[in-house]
């Protein structure tokens, strides 16, 4: 075969040296290697009783961010849901009545919205997609569990608490045009 | 008389205890040097520091179900590790553990039995030890077992003819098939600041003695007849629960008993340089001549790990060309020059 | 001579009744649950994650991985297991020697994830009954780690008895195993 | 000196294949032809054995359905690509579904072995001379060739899917 | 030994599995998978074995088939990023940006400079990341742990970088139509310069390991041989084909990305064997990590993604206050892009070989046809080829550095 381009080298040598040969060399040298690793520091995260920081914009479990009225945000477009590649998004929407406004921002919220956490694939595609500043996935990691049912997560999880609210302010600060 | 007995049966009894002790927690500094050679923690969930890890396994493994495949051979498949476990266990009997010690006005040997033929009963019982993997791997009916076993028999075959070569070379040089005499044989100094090991006599031996011992337990880099890789688990590939443990278990006594072969041939067993003149009291003495013993033993249980987590493991027929083309013509002209030697200086 | 001794304090319902021999044989089993890795994608490489350096599985003991299912404890289902895949996996299991337990990990394994297509099995809780679930595509070492200590907490609360009873008899029978 | 480009491809290919060339452009820089299946084998051999073009790599070979297309709903798109020259070629033939039975790549070229068995599973396209045409992907029993376009993509059995929301 | 090459039929072996030795003409069966250790649990060969030495092969794959091409048909292009992802896992970021690149060579779109060397990094570090599991499996399989856990440190490194790039470790979704979804952040200039300026040593420490270590080269030389005219044939691509001598590079032949900017050098091997594969992905982590540093002490400024107002979504503020943007906002997120009918093969240099994209677009909201060119899937049926004759370790250790992704493999 000609060569294609001008830019190769042939890597491997396979020819071994008499010090290679007699094995003695190679063996000493790694172990030598291994035993400086004996005494280094260990690198090890001892989880659970360590954490490791994770990043802001990591891809974690979702919630549905209020206002600061503490009115949710959510509109019940749909679009996380059609954005969704792994269809885990379900919603019902339904009109804001009288009385409501301190509790939906907008004049259709969501009555019921589930994510199934096991469907999900954690790719931010949601989050992208929602015009409304609504749903945000966060840093925190959505806990294994023994029931199956227990995965579909709905308001109740989902939507944040007004006394432990999630700051989500270092998120999207890529998208927003400086 | 009844001292004696009543002795030599306490031995038998603190022997077989540290023994399965020493292989308990062999697997335990196994996992966590292993860690520390990968820079990681090792086990430390079960007890202090994961101290309790060995004990964790045990336990499972004694309440796991006792698993006896449909297609195997009942009978040898309970046979093999028993075997594999008791000749793992008795090879100890002919080890010198250290001086004698004097109790009621009697000296007594602390060993349980000072055979003549010390060394042949090591490599003989070393030898029926692998009719345990042999017969293991035979009787499950399952194909990894069976090249397992079949890896593991050729290999035991292949080394111990270099392994009894390069002992014979000692055994020229001692005049003495017994462990204690060649251990005994190893006081004073070599040289003058060489402590007087057969070691350094037989530098060439001992490496080859170290090599073949490596493969003799199947210790990495010679372990082809469990390779995870490539036969899943190897002769052991159907056994559950304590069946397994034996085997396991019985690697790791024939580690400790290898390590203490080693020690006593090559490193002059309860042997340190001084030690006798420091110490008068002849109890006293035995004491730390265990104690050395046993940090020599620790030394090359720690080599076995070491080597295990740092080279790659060789292939079958490499192994078979490092043993018959390698190790023996090597070890044949060591035993030829340690003849000679010997005649040499009978002359001068 | 009428006072009855108290029973200790257990678990109650039948098979989770603990007593002090099933504790201490428990914390055994708890503490060395060899696993079987059944790795067949994405997971597969954050559960080689896992068990490297980092994060290093071997401080609960599992560091013994036993590739033949006789020996393993721990059966970890992680990536997709397709409908070809299947009767392998139950096959697998069915070797597994008692007890066992089954971590489905990912959201392939667990649900099939955004594998909603006809060669997917969708879940391996189809084939094979399941103890934890662990969400993510793939999940952080983190949460493979939450799951095993669930799965330690469940093996640490067992009877001893739990597998002869008809309850877990009726479910192996559910799941045609056996 | 000849300049290997899509032009002198064009014409070698045209001039092989005379009124078997039914279809040829060049779309996003890489020449496009359409064949018949009679033809394809041949045109192939020729490239590949070309001393000038040496199109002898067969980067990949897929079927593609086209439904509505009345007897031509199916098709083979084979991509070619000479490493020499650096210039790649892309060919299609088209035919009935009721006729599915394409001459076999793999006499020329080995690496077609696996794609064949991937067209015939997914499509159903029948490679006739091919040395072991069966399911490659999917399981031996399955009825059907998945990827043709009436067949759904989804798992019958998904129970946690609520599709009469937005009309899924 | 001859006469065992003319025995016609092994059936009789592959009934009964009884094993007879040679001279009565049967073989052993041996299934080497779906879960054998060293197949991770993701498909099938059938060896006749005789002893230790294979006689032939059979191969089953499909195990995890999860009809990515249907999937594709089904989903909008911005869905089918986060698909791609789970093809090659190892190196996520090149099949997304692979496909990134494919919809873009589609709408002739005009990508910044700046993208193009961002992309450059992301997709270099993924393929030093491949490269680690490889080499280090290579290392597992011949029983050298260690080296493993070493190196795997390093792709720890890999992960943190991508999380700061795009947020998560593994399957990245990296990267949109038309560059990327942010720019790099501070911590990741930080995390990248750390990592160029200590990678080299954890590197060179495996390298000192394994590749001058007899024990590994005895195992690894001559073990799965392939030449280059075979290799040719059988369609490889990628260090595989390098290893067999042919200097064939898609970022060097059909340079995308600009990586005609870069100077690297096209690591070769001579014999195919499975030392040649281990030293030439050893040598390519070398040159991608000079690629890095290349790109990154010459990262253009401007945009991190080009301007494409029907395809890249508008910026965030934006789409809440302003009308247009939210109209454009929901088109793209809906899939209803004004995506042009047409064909269109782009292939990147994967870390497995050419990855090519086959995409037929109808002008519709998903592709009509999307197919994949998987490296793995093409190369891996010369395995029977590679190990004939051979011993069982040697084809547990040809299989390994194939490396073979079952994500790729079975699609």
């Amino acid at each position: 075969m000609q060569s294609l381009t001008n830019r190769s080298k042939i890597v491997s040598n396979k020819k071994m040296t008499f010090s290679e040969r007699i094995y003695l060399v190679a063996i000493i040298k790694g172990m030598f290697i291994t035993i400086q690793h004996f005494f280094k520091k260990k690198v090890t995260l001892d989880y659970p009783k360590m954490k490791k920081p994770v990043v802001a914009n990591y891809r974690g479990q979702h919630i549905l961010k209020r206002d600061d009225q503490g009115a949710e945000r959510c509109t019940a477009c749909g679009l996380c849901a059609v954005a969704c590649p792994a269809e885990a998004i379900t919603m019902v929407a339904a009109e804001r009545i009288k009385g409501e406004e301190n509790l939906y921002r907008e004049e259709k919220y969501a009555s019921m919205y589930e994510i199934n956490m096991l469907r999900c694939i954690f790719c931010g595609l949601c989050e992208e997609a929602c015009p409304k500043e609504a749903i945000f996935l966060t840093d925190m990691i959505v806990s294994p569990d023994q029931q199956r049912d227990k995965f579909i997560y709905g308001k109740d999880i989902l939507v944040e608490k007004m006394d432990k609210r999630y700051d989500t302010s270092k998120r999207q600060t890529h998208l927003l045009e400086k | 008389m009844e001292v004696e007995l009543i002795f030599k049966i306490s031995l038998v009894i603190v022997m077989f205890a540290i023994s399965l002790g020493i292989a308990a927690y062999a697997t335990y500094g196994e996992r966590k040097f292993a860690a520390w050679f990968q820079d990681r923690m090792g086990p430390s969930n079960a007890g202090p520091w994961g101290l309790l890890q060995p004990i964790a396994d045990g336990g499972k493994m004694f309440f796991k179900e006792d698993f006896i495949p449909a297609a195997s051979e009942k009978f040898l498949f309970i046979l093999a590790p028993c075997i594999a476990m008791l000749t793992a266990l008795m090879t100890s009997a002919v080890i010198p553990w250290t001086t004698n010690v004097v109790i009621m006005g009697q000296i007594l040997s602390v060993q349980v039995a000072d055979l003549d033929i010390g060394i042949l009963y090591v490599l003989g019982f070393v030898s029926i030890g692998v009719y345990g993997i042999m017969i293991g791997g035979w009787s499950s009916n399952n194909k990894y077992s069976l090249m397992g076993a079949v890896r593991a028999s050729s290999q035991m075959i292949s080394y111990e003819l270099a392994m009894g070569l390069s002992l014979l070379a000692i055994i020229i040089m001692t005049g003495s098939l017994g462990l204690r005499e060649i251990v005994d044989g190893q006081t004073g100094s070599f040289l003058g600041f060489l402590p007087n090991w057969n070691v350094f006599k037989q530098p060439l031996g001992f490496l080859l003695f170290l090599i073949c011992a490596f493969a003799e337990t199947n210790r990495a880099p010679f372990d082809l007849p469990e390779c995870e890789t490539e036969l899943v688990g190897g002769y052991h590939t159907e056994y559950s629960s304590m069946k397994l443990g034996f085997f396991l278990f019985a690697e790791y006594i024939n580690m400790f008993i290898s390590s203490a072969v080693i020690a006593t041939v090559y490193f002059g067993g309860y042997h340190f340089p001084y030690l006798n003149r420091m110490i008068s009291d002849p109890n006293m003495l035995a004491a730390a001549g265990f104690a050395v013993f046993f940090a020599k033993i620790f030394f090359f249980l720690f080599l076995y790990m070491w080597v295990r987590w740092t080279l790659p493991r060789f292939r079958y027929d490499q192994l078979m060309h490092l043993g018959w083309k390698t190790l023996i013509p090597v070890a044949v002209i060591n035993l030829l020059l340690t003849g000679a030697v010997m005649i040499l200086k009978d002359y001068l | 001579m009428t006072n009855i001794v108290k029973s200790p304090p257990g678990y109650e319902g039948p098979g989770f009744f603990a007593t002090s021999a099933s504790k201490v044989v428990g914390m055994a089993r708890a503490n060395s649950l060899w696993p079987l890795p059944f790795a067949t994608s994405c997971c597969g490489i954050e559960f080689m994650a896992t068990m490297a350096s980092d994060y290093d599985l071997s401080r609960f003991g599992m560091e013994r991985l036993s590739f033949s299912p006789r020996q393993a404890d721990l059966l970890m289902v992680m990536g997709t297991i397709a409908k070809k895949m299947g009767p392998v996996l139950k096959q697998v299991y069915e070797q597994m020697a008692e007890p066992r337990w089954v971590i489905a990990v990912g959201a392939c394994a667990s649900s099939g994830g955004i594998f909603d297509t006809y060669s997917v099995l969708q879940g391996i809780d189809k084939i094979i009954p399941v103890d934890v679930y662990v969400p993510g595509c793939p999940p952080r070492p983190e949460q493979i780690l939450d799951g095993i200590m669930q799965i330690q907490d469940l093996a640490r609360n067992e009877d001893l008895r739990r597998r002869n009873q008809p309850e877990y008899q009726a479910l192996m029978e559910s799941y045609d195993i056996k | 000196m000849i300049t290997i480009d899509n032009n002198y491809l064009k014409e070698q290919i045209a001039s092989h294949l005379g009124k078997q060339l039914l279809h040829c452009e060049e779309t996003y820089g890489m020449l496009c032809v359409e064949t018949t299946k009679e033809s394809i084998i041949s045109l192939l051999q020729f490239l590949k054995e070309h001393s000038e073009l040496q199109m002898s790599f067969l980067t990949t070979m897929c079927g593609i359905h086209y439904p509505d297309n009345k007897g031509k709903e199916l098709g083979v798109t084979y991509h070619l690509h000479s490493l020499v020259n650096n210039i790649r070629v892309r060919i299609k033939i088209f035919f009935s579904e009721h006729d599915c039975v394409v001459p076999t790549a793999t006499t020329l070229f080995d690496t077609a072995n696996w794609m064949e068995r991937e067209a015939f599973d997914f499509y159903g396209i029948k490679f006739e001379g091919h040395p072991n045409l069966k399911r490659i992907l999917n399981v031996d029993h399955m009825n059907y060739h998945p990827l043709r376009k009436e067949y759904p993509l989804e798992d019958a059995t998904r129970t946690d899917k609520d599709d009469h929301f937005f009309g899924r | 030994m001859n006469d065992i090459a003319n025995i016609p039929n092994n059936n009789k072996a592959a009934k009964g599995g009884d094993s007879k030795d040679s001279i009565s003409g049967e073989y052993t069966t041996l299934n080497l998978g779906p879960t054998h250790p060293a197949t991770h649990g993701i498909f099938q060969n059938v060896l006749q074995m005789d002893g230790e030495r294979i006689h032939s092969t059979e191969q089953t794959i499909g195990y995890i088939h999860r009809a990515f091409e249907k999937l594709a048909e089904r989903r909008p292009y911005n869905q089918i990023t986060p698909i791609t992802d789970r093809l090659n896992y190892c190196s996520s970021p090149i099949n997304n940006i692979g496909w990134q690149l494919t919809v873009e060579k589609l709408i002739q779109a005009d990508i910044p400079k700046r993208v193009d060397y961002m992309r450059v990094i992301i997709m270099e570090l993924a393929r030093i990341a491949d490269h680690i599991i490889c080499n280090s499996v290579i290392g597992v399989d011949t029983g050298a742990m260690t080296g493993f856990l070493y190196i795997f440190q390093w792709r720890e490194k890999i992960y943190e970088l991508y999380e700061e790039a795009c947020g998560t470790r593994l399957t990245t979704n990296v990267g949109r139509i038309g560059g990327f979804e942010r720019d790099f952040s501070p911590t990741f200039h930080t995390k990248l310069k750390k990592f160029l300026k200590d990678f080299p040593q954890g590197l060179q420490e495996f390298s000192d390991l394994l590749e001058r270590n007899r024990i590994f080269m005895d195992r690894v030389i001559n073990c799965g041989p392939i030449s280059a005219e075979r290799a040719l044939d059988y369609g490889f691509t990628g260090p595989n084909l390098r290893a067999a001598g042919v200097d064939y590079d898609v970022r060097v032949m059909n340079p995308y990305c600009s990586y005609n900017d870069f100077d690297f050098t096209i690591p070769l091997g001579t014999q195919g064997d499975t030392y040649d594969r281990f030293m030439v992905r050893q040598q390519e982590m070398w040159e991608s990590l000079k690629i890095i540093k290349a790109a990154y002490e010459n990262l253009p400024e401007g945009k991190y993604h080009a301007d494409l107002p029907d395809f890249y979504l508008p910026p965030k503020d934006q789409v809440y206050n302003n009308m247009e943007a939210l109209i454009y906002h929901f088109k793209i997120v809906m899939g209803e892009m004004k995506m042009p009918a047409g064909e269109v093969y782009h292939s990147v240099e994967g870390g497995n070989g050419e990855l090519g994209y086959y995409l037929v677009s109808d002008g519709g909201r998903t592709p009509y046809r999307l197919h994949f060119r998987r490296p793995c899937f093409i190369y891996y049926q010369a395995y029977p080829e590679m190990i004939k004759g051979a011993l069982l370790s040697d084809a547990i250790l040809t299989m390994s550095s194939m490396n073979v992704i079952a994500g790729e493999l079975d699609a």
